[in-house]
């Protein structure tokens, strides 16, 4: 789960970790109030969870309190990557010596946590890994140690800091640190983190990523973690999550669910290996229910861009007969319908097809074939 | 033979009163997995389908020379169920809970390598050496003995593959799901590496998917390992996600493309530097096998 | 540090575990008060920092308001192993139906933590191991892992639970070694743990043993760790402890003090061997300056069941002439004088023995001839 | 020769910008220590007495090639110094400071365990091998290179007896501080191994005292392994603390007698049962050990 920019920064506040001062605004006359309580200049930042809002014009600088009123207007006006912009955070702009990044991830290769740094901030960290590999710093983090103090000490050190600032630098590494594993960090970073010109260290942006599987020990996500308008997901993602479903959605116009992500994700680029093009991807999982495969696929039938619907069903565990029935069960509740193309086999596959095929279903046997045939019916609409 | 399991294998299921243990162990019982026992902690002293249930994976060790665990623990209680099974040096743990955080993950994983513990998983259908033991939920029928091994990160997408094989009499030696997961015990690699010591293997499919980078690093192995003229395996390999967008997770928590790192391309592109055959499609994979056995 | 039972319970009390209902009272009023505000029967126990209270009569029953406040009057009256009593404990009392021991403390040997249980509950657990080896579970804490709610679960089942006590008891277990990490405990204890006619447990009693090298981290118990009246020790051991000194009072007449435990530990020991027996223990530690020397020597001038001083130093990083010199400014300081034995050598050793027989003070050589020559000085007395 | 360090001991000294660090780094340059690199955060780039000065120990370890620390550090801080230590892969680090909280101490040893690293103390004066390599605090003069090891718990009861030993010309193999803390990296049985392996070291002095059971090991140890005739190695020792009442602290946080265990009677008599030579006074020592050697 994506947190605001906002949130992180008052997570890192609790830490000690210096932010510059700032406060929230929905609209222009707050930002007008909310300026006139800071020190000019001010910058203000769309809060929106997509990287890239700089680009997108989504971060700006004001002067004055009417002026960060007139940007409020213009940002809030705006939609980045898609998404409509609820909220700005106005803060004191800090004096920058130096931009640097640090944030903690995770090394999948490695299983461990790893700490990352770099004496160029400021860009994403993948295109400073991209550009400049020579800047970045890396610590794998042993899981029965931590990262402790000399670790900071020692990535400060190779950052290029000596002296006192070593130290410093190393109790704001630390702090992360901390902050990233009490809160189940997939991703805590801190770019850029700007050393101003007074010889302090200031988080001037900060980004984390809570681990979706972990929400249960943060109660306090947890309801927002199924609610509309704080993430970056859409109405129909929002749906899926709340049934328990995984779906992604995409631009194509061919509807698309199955069970198990990497049978569901084969189905896609199946469907675009004979030149279709997917709407979404839908997992309904393990074992689904009629249920599941009821809300599932009644989210396929209400999506408008998906004039067609393709249903790729393995069982295993997940039962063929509770398939056809659930499909039966959504087609019953919307009220309209679109072309189906079902492909159904594994346990309990005789009595599935037998419901299907009375209710005027076909269904097929293979995958290809069936992504062939809903290919074809998408292009000939 | 086959790779970790085998007729040998003593098994204790973790989680065995609960509704997906209990089914479970139906159905690798019926499939000839020998279950030396069960635990659910406050059941000891019950049964589930004539197996033994205690209270603490130490005693049911203890007393049946168990040599494996696969465990159906809900998330926030995996963990501690995965360290137990690993304390008592358990050879084998299979990890099919979905969900469990990362960071216990991490852990479970650090303790399992000072241990010597192999884990399987987590968020994994399981492991099965057909017709001698089958340590997951994976549906039965569709294996078959043979000569192939697989290693997957799916598991539908395996079945899917399995069924194909074995339709085209491709029977399987072992079939590993390596789990869905960010962080999961055994990746390409370590699969590769037992496969190539198995005498009953003669080639192995790869089932990747987006996310991460163990398909290079299997290629990186297999180019520096396994074209040796000595003792060759052949590898063929399927990739899915290249429809998958940036920045959204796939269903599994692993498979997600971050920035430039573990798209379909970079995957496919390793492997096929590797000298692997990559299918287009899942139903190309026995034609490319059968050309290589 | 010790603290008391109360305390004790109370810390159990923040992390979950039960523990009877109850009040402070430092009066028979007040224990009328806090008693009329509990349900009879209560146990009235003595605060006080040492074991054996029970045996003692600082444990007593009462099953009205009024006959809470006559036991408290004569509770507060006592003296328990030579400490007097400022504070009773009013609780109500439990209906037992099994006492338990449960306690965390360290193994030295294995370099770690170790849980220790038994189903014989109530006695000191040394006396448990004593009578009832075969009773006591104990499990060694591996300290990169913890102790898990599976070693806690384990303990219980060796301890004869089955079932849902299993499950339950676990949970108080392992909520004693957090809170027993939290509090860097050197032991906590809860002792009897009570089982209940009704299944809960309860935790009837507690102790607690915090390093004190960790007091540093725990804030709170700071100023308490230098104040009288709060922990078991005399007042010379608090003022000792306050000049950052190590103290223990003894039963002797001859007052001794040393650089180093080991040294003055063998000191003591001679003159034990000699016949004689040492009013107490004084390490000036490594390095002991002028002062520090001066402060040691004050308490034992001024303890006046000490008839004659030994003072045996070996220099090392401990300087001979700062040692001559401190002894001179507390002898200045205290308007009597006792006899004094030195030995005095090592570093400096030659000025320190100018400075100290200029002052008609006779310094010998060896640790032997002085602990005799002191054992003769006492004995002639 | 001598154990754990002689003149090839490549040194560092961390929190040698301290005042104890200052002071004894120029005692031990005096001594002919091989101190090759200090350690103080923050004051990278500065000298003491010659000796460069870094930031971090693996930046002076790679620099220097050094194999053994010495540490100064306050007692808040002196747990991380050691970790430090010990994930560079050093050989030996001796923790000389005191009041180290004792879960910080099971931390570091459960480290040093995994890394193979030796910890010596906390709470310790040191080691010394005479005439070759001191690593501690000890006075330099009362030693004297010879054929009797020492091990105790104790720093000024060591100086008098070496003292005593030196006096009557038998000088010492290696001088080792075990610690004075309740939980300490080595114990006396780890001391005998090491003594038991060395040339030089002809007879061994225990010098223990009142807490916990090391000296009921190291008896039990004695009786099982150098009472043999093929290599039979002399031990003297002392027990401090006879007079030491239960349940106090006698200036050592491991000096204490809890209950009935750890008493001096316990371990006198475990010793004497082993065979074991116990002095009654410091002074004794010579004229038990002269029998011996």
């Amino acid at each position: 789960m994506k947190l605001f920019e906002y949130e992180a920064k008052s997570i890192l506040a609790e830490y000690g970790i210096s932010v510059p001062q700032g406060a929230l605004a929905s609209s222009p006359t707050k930002a007008k109030v909310v300026a006139t309580q800071l020190d000019a200049p001010y910058v203000i930042k769309a809060q929106v969870l997509v990287a890239g809002r700089g680009k997108a014009g989504g971060i700006q600088f004001a002067s004055s309190p009417e002026e960060a009123a007139g940007i409020t207007e213009r940002i809030l006006d705006m939609k980045i990557k898609n998404l409509s912009v609820n909220d700005v955070w106005i803060e004191e702009k800090v004096n920058v010596q130096r931009e640097l990044y640090f944030g903690i991830t995770i090394d999948r290769a490695r299983c461990c946590y790893v700490a990352v740094a770099s004496a160029a901030g400021g860009m994403e960290i993948e295109e400073i890994a991209d550009k400049e590999p020579e800047k970045i710093v890396k610590i794998l983090i042993d899981p029965t140690l931590g990262f402790r103090s000399y670790h900071a000490r020692e990535m400060a050190r190779r950052l290029g800091y000596s002296g006192k600032s070593i130290i410093r630098l190393a109790k704001v590494f630390t702090k992360l640190y901390v902050a990233a594993m009490d809160c189940d960090a997939e991703l805590m970073e801190m770019n850029p983190l700007v050393e101003t010109t007074d010889g302090n260290f200031v988080a001037a942006d900060a980004r984390l990523i809570i681990d979706d599987n972990a929400i249960f020990r943060h109660p306090k996500y947890e309801t927002r973690f199924l609610s509309e308008g704080q993430t970056e997901l859409a109405p129909e993602e929002i749906e899926a999550r709340r049934a328990g479903l995984a779906y992604v959605k995409l631009e194509g116009d061919i509807g698309i669910m199955g069970n198990g992500a990497g049978l569901v994700m084969a189905t896609l680029d199946t469907v675009q290996h004979y030149g279709g093009s997917p709407a979404n991807f839908l997992d309904v999982g393990g074992g689904a229910s009629e249920e599941q495969v009821a809300s599932a696929l009644n989210i396929l039938l209400t999506d408008r861009r998906a004039s067609i619907v393709l249903i790729n069903i393995l069982g295993g565990i997940t039962r063929c007969d509770n398939v056809a029935r659930g499909i039966l069960e959504a087609k019953k509740k919307v009220d309209f319908t679109k072309p189906m193309v079902i492909r159904l086999v594994g346990t309990n596959e005789a009595e599935g097809r037998r419901i299907l095929t009375e209710a005027g279903i076909h269904v097929l046997d293979s995958m290809e074939e069936a992504a062939q045939m809903a290919v074809e019916i998408a292009g000939g609409r | 033979m086959g790779i970790i399991v085998n007729r040998d294998t003593r098994v204790i299921v973790q989680g065995i009163t609960g509704i997906q243990g209990n089914f479970h162990t139906r159905l690798m019982l019926d499939y000839g997995t020998q279950i030396v026992a069960g635990i659910t902690p406050g059941k000891g002293g019950t049964e589930v389908y004539g197996v033994p249930v205690y209270d603490s994976v130490s005693e049911a060790v203890e007393k049946h020379s168990a040599t494996a665990s696969i465990i159906f623990v809900p998330a926030p209680f995996a963990a501690e169920a995965a360290l137990e099974a690993t304390e008592s040096n358990l050879k084998t743990v299979v990890l099919i809970t979905e969900h469990i955080p990362v960071k216990d993950t991490i852990q479970i994983m650090a303790y399992a390598k000072r241990q010597g513990t192999t884990i399987i998983g987590p968020n994994t259908p399981g492991i099965i050496t057909p017709d001698e033991c089958k340590l997951g939920i994976m549906p039965s029928h569709i294996f078959a003995k043979g000569e192939v091994g697989i290693a997957s990160r799916s598991g539908t997408l395996t079945y899917e593959i399995a069924a194909e094989l074995t339709r085209a009499d491709l029977g399987q030696s072992t079939c590993l799901g390596l789990g869905g997961d960010p962080v999961v015990g055994l990746n390409f690699v370590d699969a590769l590496k037992m496969f190539r010591q198995d005498r009953e293997t003669k080639a192995v499919v790869l089932i990747g998917e987006i996310g991460g980078n163990a398909e290079e690093q299997a290629a990186e192995y297999i180019s520096s390992n396994l074209k040796s003229k000595l003792s060759p395996l052949p590898v063929v390999a399927f990739v899915a996600g290249r429809a998958a967008p940036p920045g959204k997770r796939m269903g599994h928590a692993g498979a997600i493309v971050m920035g430039n790192t573990g798209t379909a391309e970079s995957k496919i592109n390793a492997f096929k530097e590797a000298g692997v055959d990559v299918a287009e499609k899942p139903s190309d994979i026995p034609k490319l096998l059968a050309e290589k056995i």
